[in-house]
């Protein structure tokens, strides 16, 4: 079990340096489908105490919510606004990978100063999990597209939730609902903004958005 | 008795000094130029003539006008009681030294609005000159007070004007003395700062502000303008007599106003009338001087 | 002590029912009148009892605010201040209510009256409070009806600028002051008056720090230069009662600040004497230079109010010397000749507003070149300014004089000499300033009171409605009283200069009578000069009489066409005085000359730009915009950016603090 | 526990009926009936304070008593408003609005009433959700792209504060004890035995968290556009509660550092980013054309404040509660009074709006005064919290705080004074446009009781208030239950 946790957090982390390397919507959107379906099987590795009908019932929702109904919500937004993929972002692919490389060591260097937390089977979590809202927090910062944007959001909350792993055993109701909250901000609230956005602006690309200023 | 004779010899020299002043003058010009000059007390003649004349107004002008030459005569009246004439002087005391500059400032205040109420180009231009140099002649004054007042350790007159021993007293002196007879001059327009018998207006300063007083009021200007010049010469007479016995000092006095009369006549013959631009630079020489003598009694 | 609670009630409530039946024009005149009257009156009462020594018990209430207690208390000191500014303020008040009337709506009657009651009755309070909180609200509240009172007219954008630039200069005052209190609070564990002066001694830093910020907070209201930026637009700003009100007591609370904190603090080391005494020439000498190239009317009276202010300063400077020095006497002359003028120049300098207020509403302007020949049709007026301008040139017998005398004997006393090196440079400056006080006031009241009218609005004006004539009349005679007989303001200013210096009664005695004798005999010269010049007058019509007086047009030295025109105009009246320190005050001219034998036109145009407020305020502004410009590029609307922002700092303070 | 029901239930239930009605012209009425409820149940706290409720989850101590007040007053007073201000906006349709005016009610007394730091962030997102159709009420494109980056930033900050809440848990953990862990009491109970460096990492977390939602610098940025584009009464309330219910959020975890002996730590933080606060607001105001702008940066300062008191030690800690109070009321008299002005004009910028005086004399006479107490001037409440703020600097020998601190008071101050002036002085520039002019009697009301109550606290602060105000900093700065 402890190779199988390290190797989803491995994947989780490769995963997103994927979504920062990558242009098209589409593919950024079952990048996170997948990174999400990791997400739900991951309870099950994490924990030395094993199985937990809780833990199990976290899992489940986790993998069906985060594996398919937002990326199918995300697509759904997409056709609408029928855009394909990012063009010119900020920050360019490459830089933005070089960057993610550097959160990694440096969520590395923060959870060194941190003890582990008893229980966890890995030390790796709490890194994993920082990096990968790190590298959630460099999309939101690096992407002009409004929906690239609410992808890389996503991606920060999966890290969060990645951290709440840590403690699902102890307070599981907070994480379930804390996740629950977040994922309605990020898909329906801001579902609504961009189509507002998209029928005033015609587009949904944030450059529109820099009216308001000093 | 006392009392009495001071009394009296005070309104004698308040009547008639000014006069015998301006004739010695006068008589030295003369005497310098050769000519035979008028009468020691021509000037007398003339304010008694001027009491008995009427006056002609300026429809412009209003009871200001009218009332800066009486004012400016009790003013130098008030300051004539406050000078160490000959003897003590009739009122004297500690801080007597300011108000009797500020009276001389109070009789220029009033003689200046009388000429601007005229509405006048000429006396208007007399006027702003009269405040210019007074402005520079104001601190030379208070200056070279200061340093008597510290050298006598007194800031009264009659005190402050006496004969003191002690290090650098003559330099002190002499210096006191040297600004004091500049500001005499500026103040009482004298050559080289103005030209009282000039007859071109723009040329004029004091004498152009008073050109339409007529009749008394222009005697009292006359008489205020000589007491002004007596009572400054006293205070030079006084810094070097110092303070006699009373019949001495009279005699004392006499004489010396005599010599200062001689020398104002024989700077007036000898110096022509500076430029309106030079006359700051010899008040600033002035101020330099008597704060030269201030340095010199701190010291 | 309770006389002084209902003083400021009174005021207050007829402030807010002057606003409340502000339709009612009768109703309002008679709140304002009669509540400045009942206010003067109880007020009046409780200064003299405190100035007879009398010793009135302080008031102090609970007030729930956290360090605040609501105490008042009334010492000889307090006493002065009260009197003046309930004098001056109802003068002014009873004179604003003829001026509003006569303005015909330009000056909006409710805010007018609710903001100078207020003005007033926050004064009054001000100068009796005796805790800090307490204090800064009577602060506070004054500065911020005399704000009210500047923009009262604020269709007009002078008039808004010179609002912002004061509430500005004394919103920067009073924070200095918050500060300034902070730390004493700090050393005396408390904000009451009578801890602050029990407390030990502040650390040499502490120290420093709050006199610079009391120097400034108080300064800033006082209007020392170079902390007088707003003082001369903001007087001309406001309607003439206001300014008069602000110029002859208001700025005197920032000296007042001044006195109070020195009584608390004790002596000062003998550097600090010589900085007060430094600024107060710097302000006493360019204050009237500036006052004396202006053609504004009430812009000249703001500048010579600077200059009042530095003499006044000149004078505290010395007190404080002389409690340097240890020499008690001396801390007491300085002190007593500060707040003698300061009184002095209450009366005078509102007169002289007053009175320019006056000319302002017959003619229509405020510009003196295009006045002249008043006093034909506004005699009253007229005159009484020549008493006030007379008055403020410090001569003889005139009350302006009394102050100043204390501080030349002081200057020049014996003593002084030695080791007070400054004392004689110091008389050489007083003079300077007061021959060219001279140069200003025989400017300004000969161009626009003498000569012929420069424009018909000057021919036609006419004295204003006895409502205002009256105030400005008691003011002139007080003028000329404290001028002959100054002995009481004297014990006054004494027993507050006691106060000041920490000297018990006795000590004050001694001194005070020694003074009051010689002033009493300045007095009586002033009698002597007033009765000679009667009797010459009287001697002059008689002479007259009996001769013929002829009336014709002023001697043109032959040219007989002479037109209104050709007066010698104010702005070139100053001119030869102007030059020889045009250098110090920077005065520019330009000057086309006349060209050829028959010149077609020539011109000469000469303006003195205020320093503070042209020439390095600017620049600092934009300095400061400079500065703050390159954060200002940081919000550019750009979310990511934003983003970016809350990223680093979280990353930053993650690696530093964890 | 009726209290608490009818503190968070009544809301609730206006705003279910709110979005279940169909006339525009009812709807706003549910309003005032929910707040005077609510009103009347925080009335009930102060008289005495309810017992614990759902096994300890729900509690009302001083530091939550005030903010609840200051959230109900401000309701009550924006509820009247409302009534006029949506009748003048008859046409576009105020069903979300309405209800998310009476959820947000609901949500802050979620937040103030919890004591459950999960909880207690629960009702902050709620709160943050339940903002934005306020702030999109206007539905044009400024106020579009102000809704998104409210709602990004706000997200970002409530996913951080999510954070530093399981931080909170992973520094008690592992607990075997009564109650939920992440329970307030808990934590303050074991505060001796949390482990330092996840608790460090919890208050950077909450702090940044929170503080994103109070726009403490550097996260302020969302804030001037917010303002800017909502309309004046949802700008009020953004101000007024919903941060003040964010700073409620960083006093808890204060507490809780304060409680474990790591108080130095946390008021370092606090006062850095206080002055940092101070320090930006400084830099945009001044020259700020744009008045609500001006107000948005205002409040970004006054929340520097607000840290900078708490960082300052238990003296600070009061003056800060007390400037809780101060500033929301007088920032619900500005937003209001400036959205007044706002309509009055049809622009917010000093170009549009000058001479306001002429057109609408109370509403800018309020807006002239509620300027004049924000400065913090006497005799107005907000001089006597910061005049304390500065004295606790000062005795606490922070002198390098304090001269920043006056400094930038003098800044802001300038800046602030420019553009208020240029807006109520003069004379209107151009003819007034759109059907509605003037000033309207509730309108007035809602600004003008706030008014009356900042002058009135500034002059004389109630045993009781002051009581409570003690308590809390007794609470606030390490004091275990």
């Amino acid at each position: 079990m402890h190779e199988l946790s390290q190797l989803l957090l491995t994947l989780i982390v490769f995963l997103s340096l994927y979504l920062l390397g990558s242009s098209s919507l589409t593919g950024c959107v079952n990048i996170l489908a997948l990174q999400g379906m990791c997400l739900g099987i991951l309870p099950l590795a994490i924990h030395e105490r094993g199985f937990h009908s809780r833990t199990f019932v976290l899992a489940a929702g986790m993998f069906v919510l985060k594996g398919f109904v937002i990326p199918r919500v995300l697509l759904y937004a997409i056709r609408e606004v029928k855009i394909r993929r990012e063009i010119n972002p900020l920050v360019g692919y490459t830089s933005s990978l070089l960057l993610g490389a550097l959160l990694i060591g440096v969520s590395f260097i923060i959870a060194e100063r941190l003890p582990v937390p008893a229980g966890l089977r890995t030390g790796l979590l709490i890194p994993v999990s920082l990096a990968t809202m790190m590298m959630g927090m460099l999309m939101m910062i690096s992407r002009i597209k409004a929906l690239t944007q609410v992808i890389g959001y996503l991606v920060f909350e999966n890290g969060i939730y990645l951290f709440g792993l840590s403690i699902a055993y102890e307070i599981p109701w907070l994480i379930e609902l804390g996740v629950l909250l977040d994922v309605f901000v990020a898909v329906f609230v801001m579902g609504i903004v961009i189509n507002h956005i998209a029928r005033a602006f015609d587009s949904i690309s944030t450059e529109k958005l820099t009216s308001l200023s000093d | 008795m006392e009392t009495l004779t001071s009394a009296v010899s005070f309104a004698l020299l308040v009547l008639f000094a000014p006069h015998l002043m301006l004739g010695v003058i006068a008589k030295t010009k003369a005497a310098v130029a050769g000519r035979k000059g008028p009468p020691v007390l021509q000037t007398l003649y003339d304010v008694v003539k001027l009491l008995g004349k009427g006056a002609v107004y300026s429809t412009t002008t209003t009871w200001i006008f009218r009332l800066g030459p009486v004012v400016s005569l009790s003013a130098a009246l008030a300051a004539a009681v406050l000078a160490p004439l000959g003897g003590p002087s009739l009122v004297a005391f500690e801080g007597d030294a300011v108000l009797f500059a500020y009276l001389f400032g109070l009789g220029r205040f009033v003689t200046v609005m009388a000429a601007l109420d005229t509405g006048s180009s000429f006396e208007g231009m007399g006027a702003s000159r009269e405040v210019a140099f007074s402005s520079l002649a104001e601190p030379a004054l208070i200056l070279s007070f200061a340093g008597l007042a510290y050298r006598a350790g007194s800031l009264c007159l009659e005190r402050m004007f006496s004969i003191h021993v002690g290090p650098s007293a003559v330099a002190s002196t002499i210096l006191a003395l040297g600004s004091l007879f500049i500001v005499l001059l500026a103040e009482n327009s004298r050559i080289p700062v103005d030209d009282p018998n000039t007859h071109l207006e723009l040329t004029m300063i004091h004498e152009v502000m008073v050109l339409d007083h007529g009749g008394p009021d222009l005697a009292f200007i006359l008489q205020g303008a000589g007491l002004k010049l007596v009572l400054m010469s006293s205070l030079l007479v006084r810094l070097v007599i110092g303070d006699l016995p009373f019949v001495g000092a009279a005699g004392a006095m006499a004489l010396g106003l005599f010599l200062v009369a001689v020398a104002i006549g024989l700077v007036e013959s000898s110096m022509a009338r500076l430029r309106l631009v030079r006359v700051p630079q010899l008040l600033v020489a002035a101020i330099c001087a008597s704060a030269f003598g201030l340095i010199l009694v701190l010291r | 002590m309770s006389l002084l609670l209902a003083a400021v009630a009174t005021l207050g409530v007829s402030a807010v029912a002057s606003f409340v039946f502000s339709r009612r024009a009768a109703w309002a005149r008679t709140l304002v009148v009669g509540g400045l009257a009942v206010a003067a009156a109880l007020g009046g009462l409780l200064a003299s009892r405190a100035l007879r020594g009398q010793g009135v018990p302080d008031l102090t209430g609970i007030w729930l605010v956290p360090g605040a207690v609501f105490h008042v208390g009334i010492d000889p000191l307090s006493a002065c201040f009260l009197l003046l500014v309930l004098l001056v303020g109802g003068c002014a008040g009873v004179y604003g209510e003829g001026y509003i009337a006569a303005s015909h709506g330009h000056v909006p009657a409710a805010p007018a009256r609710f903001f100078f009651l207020l003005l007033v009755a926050a004064m009054a309070l001000l100068v009796c409070s005796r805790n800090a909180v307490l204090f800064m609200v009577a602060w506070e509240t004054m500065a911020l009806s005399a704000f009210g009172l500047v923009s009262c007219e604020h269709d007009k954008p002078e008039v808004r600028k010179a609002g912002l630039l004061y509430l500005l200069c004394t919103h920067v005052g009073s924070l200095c002051l918050l500060a300034l209190f902070a730390i004493l609070g700090h050393n005396a564990g408390s904000l009451e008056f009578g801890a602050f002066a029990a407390a030990p001694t502040l650390p040499a830093a502490l120290r420093a720090a709050a006199f610079l910020l009391a120097l400034i907070g108080f300064g800033m209201k006082a209007g020392f230069m170079p902390l007088h930026i707003w003082l001369q637009e903001a007087h001309p700003a406001a309607p003439s009662h206001a300014s008069a009100a602000m110029s002859g007591i208001m700025i005197e609370m920032g000296l007042y600040g001044l006195l109070r904190l020195l009584a608390l603090s004790g002596p000062v080391p003998a550097g600090v004497a010589l900085i007060l005494v430094v600024a107060g020439l710097a302000s006493a000498l360019f204050g009237i230079m500036f006052a004396m190239v202006q053609r504004d009317l009430k812009r000249l009276l703001a500048y010579s109010s600077i200059e009042n202010v530095g003499i006044i300063l000149l004078g505290v400077g010395l007190g404080c010397h002389g409690l340097a020095a240890g020499s008690p006497s001396l801390a007491l002359l300085g002190f007593s000749g500060a707040i003698l003028h300061t009184i002095n120049h209450g009366i005078f300098k509102s007169l002289l507003f007053l009175s320019a207020g006056a000319v302002y509403q017959a003619v229509g302007t405020r510009d003196i070149e295009a006045c002249g020949g008043l006093q034909r049709g506004m005699p009253w007026t007229c005159g009484l300014t020549a008493i006030g301008a007379a008055a403020i040139c410090g001569l003889p017998p005139l009350n302006g004089f009394t102050g100043e005398w204390l501080i030349y004997s002081w200057l020049l006393r014996p003593d002084a000499g030695s080791g007070m090196r400054f004392a004689a440079p110091a008389a050489a400056v007083l003079a300077i300033v007061g021959a060219f006080a001279v140069v200003a006031f025989s400017k300004s009241c000969g161009t626009a009171c003498l000569g012929q009218p420069r424009s018909e609005a000057a021919r036609a004006a006419q004295d204003p409605s006895w409502i205002m004539l009256a105030p400005m009349l008691l003011l002139a005679v007080l003028c000329v009283a404290i001028g002959v007989f100054p002995q009481p303001v004297l014990r006054a200013a004494f027993a507050a200069a006691g106060d000041v210096a920490r000297v018990s009664g006795s000590g004050v005695g001694a001194d005070f009578d020694q003074w009051s004798r010689l002033l009493a005999v300045v007095g009586l010269l002033g009698v002597g000069v007033w009765s000679m010049g009667a009797l010459l007058w009287t001697w002059r019509n008689l002479l007259l009489r009996r001769r013929g007086v002829g009336h014709g047009p002023t001697w043109g030295c032959g040219f007989t066409a002479g037109t209104a025109r050709m007066q010698y105009s104010g702005s070139s009246y100053p001119v030869p005085t102007a030059r020889v320190f045009a250098s110090l005050i920077g005065t520019r001219e330009e000057v086309q000359a006349p060209v050829g034998y028959w010149p077609a036109q020539a011109s000469f145009a000469s303006r003195t730009p205020d320093p503070a407020l042209e020439l390095w305020l600017p620049v600092l502004v934009r300095r400061f915009n400079v500065w703050l410009s390159a954060p200002r590029r940081l919000q550019h609307g750009r979310l990511q950016i934003s983003l970016l922002y809350m990223s680093v700092f979280l990353v930053a303070i993650l690696l530093w603090k964890l | 526990m009726t209290i608490y029901l009818l503190l968070l239930g009544a809301p609730l239930v206006a705003g279910l009926i709110a979005l279940l009605i169909d006339r525009d012209e009812i709807r706003p009425w549910f309003l005032p009936a929910a707040c005077a409820i609510h009103s009347y149940a925080v009335v009930a706290c102060w008289v005495r304070l309810p017992e614990p409720a759902v096994s300890g989850w729900f509690r009302i101590d001083a530091i939550a008593l005030l903010v609840l007040t200051l959230a109900s007053a401000l309701f009550l007073v924006c509820s009247v408003y409302c009534l006029e201000y949506l009748r003048l906006r008859r046409g576009r349709d105020n069903r979300l609005f309405t209800a998310c005016l009476a959820f947000i009610l609901s949500a802050v007394s979620l937040v103030c009433v919890s004591r459950h730091m999960g909880l207690l962030w629960v009702g902050m997102e709620a709160a943050t959700l339940a903002a934005a159709p306020l702030v999109h009420f206007n539905h044009n494109e400024k106020s579009i792209e102000a809704t998104w980056k409210y709602l990004m930033m706000g997200s970002l900050g409530i996913g951080l504060a999510l954070l530093g809440t399981f931080f909170l848990a992973l520094a008690v953990l592992p607990y075997t004890g009564p109650g939920d862990p992440l329970m307030i009491d808990v934590l303050l109970a074991r505060a001796g035995m949390l482990s330092v460096p996840w608790l460090k990492g919890a208050f950077i977390f909450l702090l940044v968290g929170y503080g994103t939602k109070m726009g403490l610098a550097p996260m302020h940025s969302w804030k001037p556009d917010t303002y800017g584009e909502a309309p004046g009464v949802a700008g009020a309330i953004l101000a007024g509660v919903i941060t003040s219910c964010a700073f409620l959020g960083v006093l808890r975890a204060f507490q809780i550092c304060a409680a474990a002996g790591l108080a130095d730590f946390a008021r370092g933080l606090l006062v850095l980013m206080g002055l940092l606060s101070m320090a930006v607001a400084a830099a945009f105001i001044i020259g700020q054309r744009d008045f609500k702008r001006m107000l948005a940066y205002s409040s970004v300062e006054h929340m520097g404040i607000l840290a900078l008191g708490v960082g300052l030690g238990p003296a600070g800690s009061f003056a800060a509660l007390l400037h809780l109070l101060n500033n929301g009321l007088t920032k619900g008299v500005l937003f209001l009074t400036a959205g007044n002005i706002h309509r009055a004009f049809g622009g917010k910028t000093m170009d549009h709006a000058h001479g306001a005086l002429r057109r609408v004399p109370i509403s800018a006479t309020l807006f002239l005064l509620g300027f004049v107490a924000i400065t913090g001037s006497p005799p107005f409440a907000p001089f006597i919290s910061e005049f304390s703020i500065l004295r606790s600097a000062v005795d606490g020998g922070r002198f390098g705080v304090a001269f920043g601190f006056v400094g930038l008071l003098a800044v802001i101050f300038i800046g602030m004074a420019t553009t208020v002036l240029s807006v109520v002085y003069g004379t209107p520039n151009d003819q007034p446009q759109g059907p509605v002019q003037g000033d309207f009697p509730f309108m007035l009301m809602a600004p003008l009781a706030l008014m009356s109550a900042v002058v009135f606290f500034g002059v004389w602060l109630p045993e009781g208030l002051t009581a409570v105000l003690g308590e809390a900093a007794r609470l606030l700065n390490g004091v275990r239950p």
